[in-house]
């Protein structure tokens, strides 16, 4: 109880369990959050192996690099405050306090690092979005029109402006460049013909010059195993340039443009992207809050149970991360 | 057992427990074990290995990691038995949760959408010359949906 | 005995008086007992709106499309008081989610469960004070959001409390899914918030802060209910709060998760896909299942506590009692899909949740005939909490046979998404569970403001209740056996349900005069709360260990330090001489 | 005034009962069943009725007969000061326990018939839902669905034959809504994105209600559709009628394909 002038009696309690009540709530908590991600976890799991098509990693800009990267941090953050704890035990506050700062700075360098892969999600497009999706699930007819929409919305944008410049001339050229090379005959041959191949193949030569899925290259460049159902799994050993493993669209040479891409399954592998890694980052963030008021007490004996506690919950966030990294990055 | 405020004996018993050197020891574990889940990168590892097995190697890799922070940073190793009280039930029920979702969510949807499988994104098969460089392959489904 | 109720009364005043006034001592209280009279409070709010909401639902019924009077431009706000279709459905939903969300749930665990626990265990207050106050002031946000609903463009939710997608997630598909469902959900979330640290934090306090020799079978059973419940509540509640959030991301953030394919609504198609609509009714049956039984476990505990009291007998068959209250709570987790027999849900699947369903009657049937075995040789007192905890079980026998029909999935088939159903749960929720609850109100009453409420209105109550509700509830059953549908705003529109109105109607009357007795209640209350007569500490002659402490307890609840020597239930005990023997008595020195 | 309290708690069987006796005098029962698998259900139900109902009149009896023998004012002995009986915990254990089992397993056939073994034929109409109608596609000519010669009818009126296995292809096109035929003992809710069968057999012609039986939004209560069971030779006639319709009623499509 707080109020500790109460006239009421400090009680006797018999308590069940062996540790401090703290501890307990801690725990207790936490056997929530496990049901949390598993909620979250479990509708990854079913939506991925259930979808009919899903983007290989690299398709949507995933590196596994960073993915290593962020579990290690996370790791050297759990034995960071591990040690602050134990530090904490001694009573030697001010180590304690060494090994807390840099567990604060760990997870801070984990957000970066999450800052910046979404970064690379968000400047391709990849994110779920109201009313209407960048991402288109199959290159049909009506991601042409939505190609030719956007084209035409930045060509009246361009030649409504008096003066252009050089640059806005050469961006129209561009569009019209776009427009007549790959959209025109594909909607052409689409509409000539609906069932013919023909007309599908152009679409798909469309978006692929909007946004070159790396799967497709990938199997490309490595022949040999282009011809087993699983050659994705040809992850590491891709003629990707770049650490993104990603190859440059007309979204890429021309920032401007934002066409729509086409990404099979891209839509749901978003959603739940964005879901699972959100929801950690989240903790993450309560994590680092719960650090800068630990930072601002004393580490001493006294405050080892409370040092404790946030470490269980730290080690909780970790052990998530444990599990995500490999469904997200490597499955 | 009556002890007032009764968090004066959550920190003097295990004192001697954990210790820099198990930590180190847990640390450089987990960083084999990460590296470990590369493995199946490897082609000589593709090769032999289906992809369900390299799944089932990863998540295996991923318990074990999950066990050596639980066991030693978590310091469950030397709690005593309440550990399982407050630890296995929220376990079970979260895995039996994604268990039963499965056969109703996770393999029904190979039914729901077949229409967009097809329209998905392969180049259809009689055009190969026309685009060399795509192939027919399935490079966004894992189940092999298309059986 | 009274004199020492009034002395410790008064020095606690001048207690919370220094310990920073009125703001610090009534409204963001610390105090476990002041937090739970503001659950109660706040529940008994909105049980009233939530019985307004009912009398909606029962206008449409007996009188479809017939202007309401009186309170029908309040509740449908359209012209001339007439209840249009997507108000009625929106009356439906939120009915239904007040009383579950805002009424049954707060007035169980946050009412109930945060007044007896500390007080039944020989606690000072929780483990955390600090989070209890702020699991009662997270409820605030979601009273007011969803307050707020109403009155929002397109009307509060209208996609059942179950709040299936689609129709939930299309933005175009329900008037109400415009920005009602959404206020909704985020509403839903700060429950879910105040509920999980409800929750957690009475896990701890039953756990770690009980009196000394107050071993875990000998928890009254009131402890063991609000116990197991707060379990199954840590447990299913994060598991509707992941899936809120995700059908919240799908209406505000374009996210698929339960969108199918190629879905449309007024011919728009929309974006994103290759969600699933069932992976919602799994997630939230995940959790509104073992809800239900969040719902009515306490409710079991306290009608245990009070037949046993007015019976002045032991409990009959305490540990398979206890057991049982555990087996329903285990089973409870593995029957959810018995909300989804003809959802579309893998057959196969549906015949193991109906085998689990068939099952989890058995603990039911313990608990049924235990009470039964308590009343067997006892000397039974009709006080009016006695006479409410009677009717639970009387009614909870009801409610769970009807349950049974359900469970048998070829049934099920017919019956689902009919009156059947609705006769069902409100015989489990409103028969049994409000009932407890009022009887409960009565018997602690004493306890939270050291005033007996009066016995003889009480047993009006009772008495006009107990007969109107199962003239509003139980012709539903029939309703139910022709196959009358569920949420439809006008049924008799089915040449096969037109000869049903007259039975609708009769119904809705004795539901009018059901919420109009209400006020017998009301008055009560509020009139005992002040004039009532002075109650001793232990006024029924009680064991339980609240019952020694003064009433109404003052901070730090006991002035003594409890130390307990048996079980709850010593009534009749030849141990002594009087029929009681309270927890805290010494044995006799031999 | 005595014994009120229990007697009033006798009423609850009396009530319950009698108002089950009572309802089918006002026709108050369940609808007429025309298919041949419905005995199945209806049976079940009857049977877990009359179960529960002894049940139901056995606890409710003991309980006011307590409440009578035990009232305090009127019994002068001592209480029983029991803790409970082991043996009879046990019986009343097993003795719902088998009845449970009993019934779940005593049911499973009726399920596997209903839901999970649809009958090897072509599906005779394909059932959309969508806010606030049914809609129907017959296979017309040639019995393949989505070919040319597909009957479209959105009028909410099904059409099918008497006395032979039918199998309906069910889905819908927007929210969930659900098919329920209640004098066929039917319901299944149907899914966007998902499709399902639906079989069964009737056995008697005539009209009969489609009921939505899932809350679909604002329209829900009026998304109303009627079935028709009529002779083969009926049913194939107002199967040409229908395509006849078709063709006159049809647009033809903008043919820039030429
Ligand atoms: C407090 C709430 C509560 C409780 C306790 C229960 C208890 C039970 N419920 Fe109920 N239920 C609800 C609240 C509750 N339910 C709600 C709110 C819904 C609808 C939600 C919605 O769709 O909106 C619902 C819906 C619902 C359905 C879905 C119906 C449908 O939508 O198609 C089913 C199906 O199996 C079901 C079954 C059961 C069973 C088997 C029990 C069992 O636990 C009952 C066990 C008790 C007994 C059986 C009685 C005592 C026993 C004896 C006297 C012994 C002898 C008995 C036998 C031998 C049979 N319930
Ligand atoms: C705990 C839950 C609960 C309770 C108590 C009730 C109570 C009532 N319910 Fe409700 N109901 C549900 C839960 C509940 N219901 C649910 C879950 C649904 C399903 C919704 C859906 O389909 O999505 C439903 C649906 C539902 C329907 C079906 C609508 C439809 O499907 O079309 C109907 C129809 O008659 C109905 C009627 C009533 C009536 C007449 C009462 C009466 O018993 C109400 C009586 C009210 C009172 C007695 C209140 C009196 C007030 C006080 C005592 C306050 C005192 C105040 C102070 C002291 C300050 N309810
Ligand atoms: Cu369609 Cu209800
Ligand atoms: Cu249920």
């Amino acid at each position: 109880m707080s109020d500790s002038h109460s006239h009421s009696p400090m009680f006797d309690y018999q308590p069940a369990l062996p540790i401090s009540n703290g501890k307990t709530f801690m725990w207790l908590f936490l056997s929530t959050e496990i049901m949390f991600f598993a909620a979250l976890i479990g509708t990854f799991i079913v939506l991925r192996f259930g979808a009919v098509a899903w983007p290989s990693t690299h398709d949507v800009h995933l590196a596994e690099i960073w993915g290593a990267t962020n579990t290690f941090i996370l790791i050297c953050s759990s034995v960071t405050i591990v040690l602050a704890l134990e530090a904490a035990k001694k009573d030697n506050a001010s180590s304690a306090k060494g090994w807390m700062l840099l567990t604060f700075l760990l997870g801070s360098v984990f957000l970066g690092i999450k800052a910046y892969e979404y970064q690379a999600k968000f400047s391709h497009g990849i994110y779920p979005q109201q009313p209407h999706s960048q991402i288109y699930e199959k290159a049909d007819i009506y991601y042409a029109q939505a190609v030719r929409m956007r084209l035409s919305t930045l060509k009246t944008e361009l030649e409504s402006t008096t003066d252009r410049t050089e640059d806005q001339n050469e961006q129209i050229e561009v569009i019209d460049d776009i427009a007549l090379r790959l959209v025109d005959p594909a909607e052409k041959a689409m509409r000539e013909n609906p069932d013919s191949p023909a007309g599908r193949v152009l679409l798909l030569k469309l978006a692929d010059e909007i946004y070159p899925r790396a799967s497709i290259h990938e199997n490309h460049a490595n022949a040999g195993h282009a011809a087993t159902p699983d050659s994705r799994f040809t992850l590491v050993s891709t003629s990707a340039e770049g650490d993104t493993g990603h190859l440059a669209g007309f979204n890429d040479k021309h920032p401007w443009l934002k066409l729509p891409i086409m990404i099979p399954g891209g839509n749901m592998w978003a959603s739940t992207y964005f879901l699972l890694t959100g929801f950690h980052a989240l903790h993450v963030i309560i994590g680092l809050i719960a650090f800068v008021v630990l930072l601002g007490m004393t580490l001493n004996r006294t405050s080892a149970g409370v040092i404790e506690n946030v470490g269980l919950y730290w080690h909780f966030v970790d052990l998530v991360w444990i599990f995500l990294f490999p469904l997200l990055y490597l499955f | 057992m009556s002890n007032p405020t009764n968090d004066a004996n959550s920190h003097d018993d295990h004192e001697h427990h954990g210790g820099v050197g198990i930590y180190i020891a847990v640390f450089v574990s987990l960083c084999v074990l990460t590296s470990l889940s590369f493995l199946t990168y490897f082609d000589f590892w593709r090769d032999r290995v289906p992809m369900e097995a390299s799944r089932a190697f990863m998540m295996f890799v991923s318990c074990t990691k999950a066990m050596l922070v639980i066991m030693f940073f978590m310091h469950l190793k030397w709690e005593a038995n309440w550990k399982w009280v407050l630890t296995v039930p929220a376990s079970v029920m979260s895995a039996f949760l994604i268990l039963m979702l499965i056969p109703d969510i996770g393999l029904r949807m190979r039914h729901a959408s077949n229409e967009r499988m097809i329209h998905a994104a392969e180049v259809p098969a009689q055009d190969e010359e026309h685009d060399s460089q795509k192939h027919t392959d399935h490079p966004d489904d894992s189940h092999g949906a298309e059986h | 005995m009274s004199t020492v109720t009034a002395d410790v009364h008064s020095g606690d005043h001048a207690d919370h008086a220094h310990a920073g006034g009125f703001l610090r001592t009534y409204v963001f209280s610390l105090d476990h007992k002041i937090i739970g009279l503001q659950f109660l409070f706040s529940s008994l709010i909105w049980f009233f709106v939530g019985g307004l909401l009912a009398l909606g639902i029962r206008w449409q019924l007996a009188y479809p499309w017939a202007p309401m009077p009186i309170l029908g431009n309040m509740l449908a706000g359209a012209e001339g008081g007439q209840i249009a279709p997507e108000n009625y459905t929106m009356l439906v939903t939120m009915h239904a989610t007040v009383m579950i969300f805002f009424v049954i749930i707060p007035v169980l665990a946050g009412a109930f469960g945060n007044f007896l626990i500390p007080l039944m265990i020989g606690a000072e207050d929780m483990a955390v004070p600090v989070l209890n106050m702020l699991s009662y002031w997270f409820m605030w946000p979601a009273f007011i959001v969803m307050g707020a609903s109403f009155f929002v463009e397109g009307g509060a939710a209208q996609g059942g409390w179950t709040s299936y997608p689609p129709l939930s997630v299309i933005l175009e598909a329900a008037p109400g899914s415009l920005n009602g469902q959404t206020l909704w959900l985020i509403a839903l979330t700060m429950v879910g918030i105040s509920s999980m640290m409800g929750s957690v934090n009475y896990m701890t306090t039953i756990i770690q802060m009980r009196a000394p020799g107050m071993t875990m079978f000998r928890l009254p059973m009131t402890i063991w209910g609000m116990f197991i419940t707060a379990i199954l509540q840590a447990f299913a509640l994060p598991v509707l709060t992941a899936a809120g959030f995700m059908q919240l991301l799908d209406r505000v953030a374009g996210t698929g998760f339960f969108l199918a394919d190629g879905a449309t609504a007024n011919n728009a198609l929309m974006a994103s896909g290759g969600g699933q609509p069932l992976l919602w009714q799994h997630l939230f049956w995940f959790y509104s299942h073992p809800a239900v039984y969040i719902m009515i476990l306490p409710a079991m505990g306290m009608v245990s506590d009070i037949l046993s009291t007015f019976a002045r007998k032991p409990l009959f068959g305490y540990k398979p009692m206890v057991y049982s209250i555990g087996g329903i709570a285990g089973l409870g987790f593995i029957v959810w899909g018995h909300h989804m027999f003809v959802s579309g849900m893998n057959p196969m699947l549906g015949m193991t949740f109906m085998v689990a369903t068939m099952m989890i009657a058995l603990p039911s049937a313990i608990k049924t005939f235990n009470w039964l075995g308590t009343l067997w040789g006892g000397k039974i007192q009709y006080t009016t909490p006695m006479l409410f905890a009677i009717s639970f079980v009387s009614m909870f026998i009801i409610g769970g046979l009807s349950g049974i029909f359900m469970a048998a999935t070829p049934v099920d088939i017919f019956i689902h998404d009919t009156y059947y159903i609705v006769a069902h749960f409100h015989y489990v929720l409103f028969a049994g569970t409000a009932m407890a609850v009022f009887g409960a109100i009565y018997y602690w009453f004493p306890k939270m403001f050291g005033r007996m409420m009066n016995d003889a209105w009480g047993k009006v109550h009772f008495a006009l209740t107990f007969v109107l509700l199962n003239c509003v509830f139980f012709p539903m059953h029939i309703l139910g056996w022709t196959g009358f549908p569920r949420r439809l705003a006008d049924p008799y529109h089915y040449e096969t349900f037109r000869n049903l109105l007259p039975l609708n109607q009769f119904i809705s009357w004795c539901a009018f005069i059901m919420v109009g007795v209400q006020v017998i209640f009301v008055i009560n209350f509020f009139w005992s709360m002040f004039f009532g007569p002075k109650a001793g500490r232990n006024p029924w002659h009680s064991n339980g260990l609240e019952w020694q402490a003064p009433s109404p307890p003052g901070h730090g609840n006991f002035d003594f330090q409890p130390q307990i020597y048996r079980g709850p239930y010593e009534y009749g005990s030849p141990e002594v001489e009087e029929d009681y023997y309270p927890q805290t008595q010494p044995p006799p020195a031999e | 005034m005595k014994r009120f309290w229990s007697l009033l708690f006798l009423l609850v069987p009396i009530g319950g009962v009698a108002t089950f006796l009572v309802a089918p005098y006002f026709n108050i029962v369940l609808p007429r069943d025309v298919s041949v698998h419905g005995r199945v259900i209806d049976n079940l139900f009857m049977f877990i009725l009359y179960l529960t109902g002894a049940v139901f009149i056995v606890t409710e009896l003991v309980l006011f007969y307590f409440m009578w023998k035990y009232d305090a004012k009127s019994n002068s002995k001592p209480v029983k000061y029991s803790h409970g009986s082991h043996s009879l915990e046990i019986v009343w254990t097993i003795l719902p326990a088998v009845t449970l089992l009993f019934i779940a397993i005593y049911q499973m056939d009726a399920w596997a018939t209903a839901k999970m073994n649809p009958p090897n034929i072509k599906p005779h109409a394909e059932v959309t839902g969508r806010q606030f109608n049914w809609d129907f596609r017959y296979p017309g000519g040639d019995d393949e669905l989505y070919t040319e010669d597909d009957i479209v009818r959105t009028d909410g009126k099904l059409y099918l034959p008497v006395d032979e296995d039918i199998l309906l292809k069910i889905t819908s096109a927007d929210v969930l809504h659900s098919f329920f035929l209640p004098n066929l003992r039917l319901k299944q809710d149907v899914v966007p994105g998902m499709t399902q069968s639906m079989w069964f057999k009737a056995k008697k012609t005539g009209g009969y209600d489609i009921v939505c039986a899932e809350l679909c939004g604002w329209g829900h209560y009026k998304m109303k559709g009627r079935v028709f069971f009529l002779p083969r030779e009926e049913y194939d006639q107002k199967i040409l009628e229908m395509a006849a319709e078709q063709n006159t009623m049809r647009v033809d499509l903008p043919d820039e394909d030429e």
